[in-house]
């Protein structure tokens, strides 16, 4: 396999010129990530109104390109949703990292789905999985307020 | 259950001991391996081998999944609720020194006592005795009664205010004694007092439910159970291990070190450091594959018959004291013969190829108890057949004959 | 050296990974296992198992001599002074906390120096922080330089005479600098202060001799030895052993056990506690006697060539950055590429067969203190060669066109 | 090999009724020794002069026929020695005990002799060695004042 499947053209982009890399005005819930055994480490910002939906996200941390990608597509994507359309996506997203199988949601445009689909590359680098997924169970945390920080390694 | 099938997948009955085929019959100090173990270990050395957990390269994530897998493994085994209450220790011994000393430091005090039995294995009083020593603390031994039980009633009589562990043997490795462990488990979660059991001779002799028993640790000893040296198993409820401190100290186990503190992550993680047993644990593996393939319950009732068939013919022997006379039996027999010392009936049976064992096997208060400084056990396995017990009771008479008794 | 004749005993590198010959440039995590030592663990477990120390049968006797047998071959192989001087532990971490704890337990109590290096690796920094915790203890860290050396000067600044330890790293696993440690042990023991080294990566890599380096304590790692996982070697001077108090509490390590009081062998059986390693303690005797075959002087000379190779080699590359310029260097060369995350690194190499490790090697003061979170880094072998350093400079370059850097 | 070149006569007539099995009276001297993985306990008295001789020397204890044979036959040959003879003695033990080899000692007579022979039959059995030298030992560091239990794990 070709590790260019990996890091694809939109992977290595949103590594190298991370969107929404910063600390979003008005934040009102916050949570860090943390992969202790590589040391990415991200912090989540997020502005939620009172009907849960997300009105803005943008993390701050390092890490390696996946994880770093990872963080910046999350952010494009939740931003402007409502929380339980993101916790689906997120969903779709571990699975289709775990299983390989389609994201299948409505309310994500073509290009977000190609964005998305983007990652599914990990599938095959199941050490790398964690990188993948940190900033986005560092948002739920974020978003259901738990204090803990995320911890990928158990 | 055809022993000779079995006898066939341990290499080691390929040998012959003094001349003689080996009849080994010290399975409560250690079992055999079948060929299937080794060949897994060798196998993991030959194609998979790599430091687990901190690579990313491929043979690191092959072997941390190989080493994950056999977690998952164990926790289904005991039926544990979680992976993260299965932790890979040294031995059993390192098991129960890691709770003593982690339990002990945070929840024991001056005055406070400890509850163990008579029966206990030194495993399950020394790390105790460390704990009685550095927090003044006091240890409380339920008594053992003349079957070589510990009746439930003697540890109810105990239970104090001040009982803040009670720590037991699952099967007594000298008499045999199958303790009610369920019943001192629920009266103890009564008074909200934890249980530690010792289930060295329990985990390879009887089925075993975490959640069923409801125990809050449980110790294992993999070498026992026709697995690899250098692997124990310390089953912990999660509510404890997610408020108790670490225990060693070291790479694998930290969350965040700066100079002036560190911080750590949650168990398994943080009760395993430094360079695991990689090629032991998946090598255990096998040993649980082996086990399920047999069947806990087919072992339970051969081992049972060969207990019963073992009792009746060395009873014969008037010259033979058994020790003990539990109700119920794990498949154990400690005994004595008039006029002559254990050791040299060890001796005598090993010229016949009979391995047993002599000595106070670890339970010096127990041998105490019984006025006896050492006797000698034979203890059954998954192997043992009725010619094994054939070849011993012979053996024992041969001892006779050398000491004129 | 013929790296090709070594490889060949080595059953790892007839697989394919990913397609590829594998590089394996993960030897400060673990090395190896050349057939010889996967023969004798199967062997031993096929012809000779039995628990030790505790069976008067013929299987323990011999598993028993085996044993002990490689406690001789250890202390001739570091020249110990005695045999009583070699505790078998777990891993080298485990060698590390039973010092910190029993020595710290002992003699370091509120307001004592603990000295450490900003080297150290997590093994060598944890257990100390837990007697700093327990007991009040102060750890002072001596500076590591722009080469990633701790100066001897930095040491002796630090030194105070509330020094109760001085613990360093032997060879740093990152920037793979060589610490005077005979200097440091010298100018310790003028002070009356016992010094520990963290000999994991000095034991593989460099001649070792603890009666000429005169240290108190010496901690080894047999897995990155071409030995066993589940064995650790802890090297205490006797003098040590005999004031110090037991560490873990179980059968093996008692002398007399009653209800009240408890007493203690020599070492070191007092440091020993429940079942050992048997099989890996044994297995690990065919790791010395490979290393011996070789010849330590000529697996010194050999991967300093091949580290020359590498750095020269590495450098020409301008994007990367090798950490550290030791004057004194082990074979390892951590790096960092402009631009591309160490796991990246890691990843896109493996898919070229070449094992690295990325990460903080834990060393995670060390990496905050050259501000940066993770590197990637190649450790050399035995068995590596120049063409080992070929695949890797190709395969770093192949990491700068993935990322277009 | 015939288990009776370790269990001979004389050996099971020392276990049973073992000689000096009492705490000899006036005794000046006195160790104890411990086999502690088989329980094995040795307490040897000792009454020895100003000019080094073993005026009297008795032992009690419990253990295996051969700790207990090898006590008794040690308490008799002993017995009425000078000290330098009796560690000659021992030494020559050890060495018949550990490689086999005979003793060659002018001091002791025929029987004496034959008696210790009595305890060669060990030397096939390395885990019974201990066994046999737990009671020599122990009447060394008797005579040698030294205080800690002789204890033969090591
Ligand atoms: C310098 C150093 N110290 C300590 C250790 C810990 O050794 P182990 O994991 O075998 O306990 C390592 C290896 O991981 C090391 O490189
Ligand atoms: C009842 C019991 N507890 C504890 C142990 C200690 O187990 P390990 O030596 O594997 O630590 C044993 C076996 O020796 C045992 O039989």
């Amino acid at each position: 396999m070709d590790i260019k499947e990996l890091y694809q053209e939109i992977i290595l982009d949103h590594g190298k010129n991370p969107r929404n890399k910063n600390k979003c005005e008005g934040f009102n819930k916050n949570a860090k990530g943390h992969n202790p055994l590589c040391g990415d480490k991200i912090h989540v910002y997020l502005k939620i109104d009172k009907a849960k939906n997300v009105e803005d996200i943008s993390f701050e941390g390092e890490g390696c390109a996946i994880s770093i990608a990872s963080a910046s597509i999350m952010t494009q994507i939740i931003k402007g949703k409502e929380f339980n359309v993101a916790k689906k996506i997120l969903e779709q997203f571990l699975n289709m990292l775990k299983e390989g199988s389609k994201l299948s949601i409505n309310s994500l445009s073509d290009d977000e789905n190609m964005t998305m689909m983007s990652l599914s590359g990990v599938k095959r680098f199941p050490m790398r999985v964690k990188c993948a997924t940190l900033a986005w169970h560092t948002f739920i945390n974020a978003a259901e307020g738990q204090k803990e920080t995320v911890n990928t390694e158990k | 259950m055809d022993t000779k099938v079995i006898k066939s997948k341990f290499p080691i009955f390929k040998n012959k001991i003094n001349g003689k085929q080996l009849t080994y019959l010290d399975n409560a100090n250690s079992s055999q391996k079948p060929q299937s173990v080794i060949d897994r270990i060798s196998k993991f050395y030959s194609n998979e081998f790599s430091n687990i957990g901190r690579s990313v390269h491929s043979l690191g994530v092959t072997a941390t999944n190989r080493f994950e897998e056999t977690r998952d493994l164990i926790k289904n085994f005991i039926n544990a609720k979680s992976r993260e209450e299965i932790i890979f220790t040294k031995n059993a011994t390192e098991a129960i020194n890691l709770v003593a000393f982690t339990y002990g430091e945070k929840f024991i005090n001056k005055g406070d006592e400890i509850l163990i039995t008579e029966l206990e294995h030194h495993a399950n009083y020394v790390p105790w005795h460390f704990i009685r020593k550095r927090k003044g603390a006091i240890i409380k031994f339920a008594e053992c009664n003349e079957k070589g039980e510990v009746d439930i009633d003697k540890i109810k009589e105990l239970i104090s205010n001040k009982t803040k562990m009670i720590a037991i043997t699952h099967l007594s490795n000298v008499t045999g004694a199958i303790m009610p462990v369920k019943k001192i488990v629920d009266l103890a979660s009564e008074k909200k007092i934890p249980v530690l059991i010792d289930g060295c001779q329990g985990a390879p002799h009887l089925k075993i439910d975490m959640q069923e028993l409801g125990c809050d640790f449980y110790a294992i000893s993999c070498h026992k159970m026709y697995g690899p040296t250098g692997v124990g198993i310390l089953y912990a409820k999660k509510k404890w291990l997610d408020v108790l401190p670490p225990y060693q100290g070291g790479g694998g186990m930290i969350e965040d070190v700066k100079k002036n503190n560190i911080t750590f992550p949650r168990s398994p993680t943080k009760y395993e450091a430094g360079t695991l047993q990689t090629a032991e644990v998946v090598g255990f593996s096998e040993s649980i594959k082996f086990i399920k393939d047999v069947g806990i319950k087919n072992i339970m009732s051969h081992e049972k018959e060969i207990l019963e068939y073992g009792l009746e013919k060395i009873k014969k022997n008037n010259s033979v004291k058994i020790i003990g006379d539990p109700k119920n039996r794990g498949s154990i027999i400690s005994f004595t013969i008039k006029g002559i010392h254990p050791h040299d009936i060890a001796t005598i049976l090993d010229e016949d190829g009979v391995a047993i064992r002599a000595g106070h096997h670890c339970c010096q208060i127990l041998h105490e108890k019984l006025g006896i400084p050492a006797s000698a056990r034979a203890s059954f396995g998954i192997y043992n057949s009725k010619e094994d017990i054939d070849v011993l009771s012979d053996s024992i008479k041969k001892c006779n004959k050398v000491f004129n008794t």
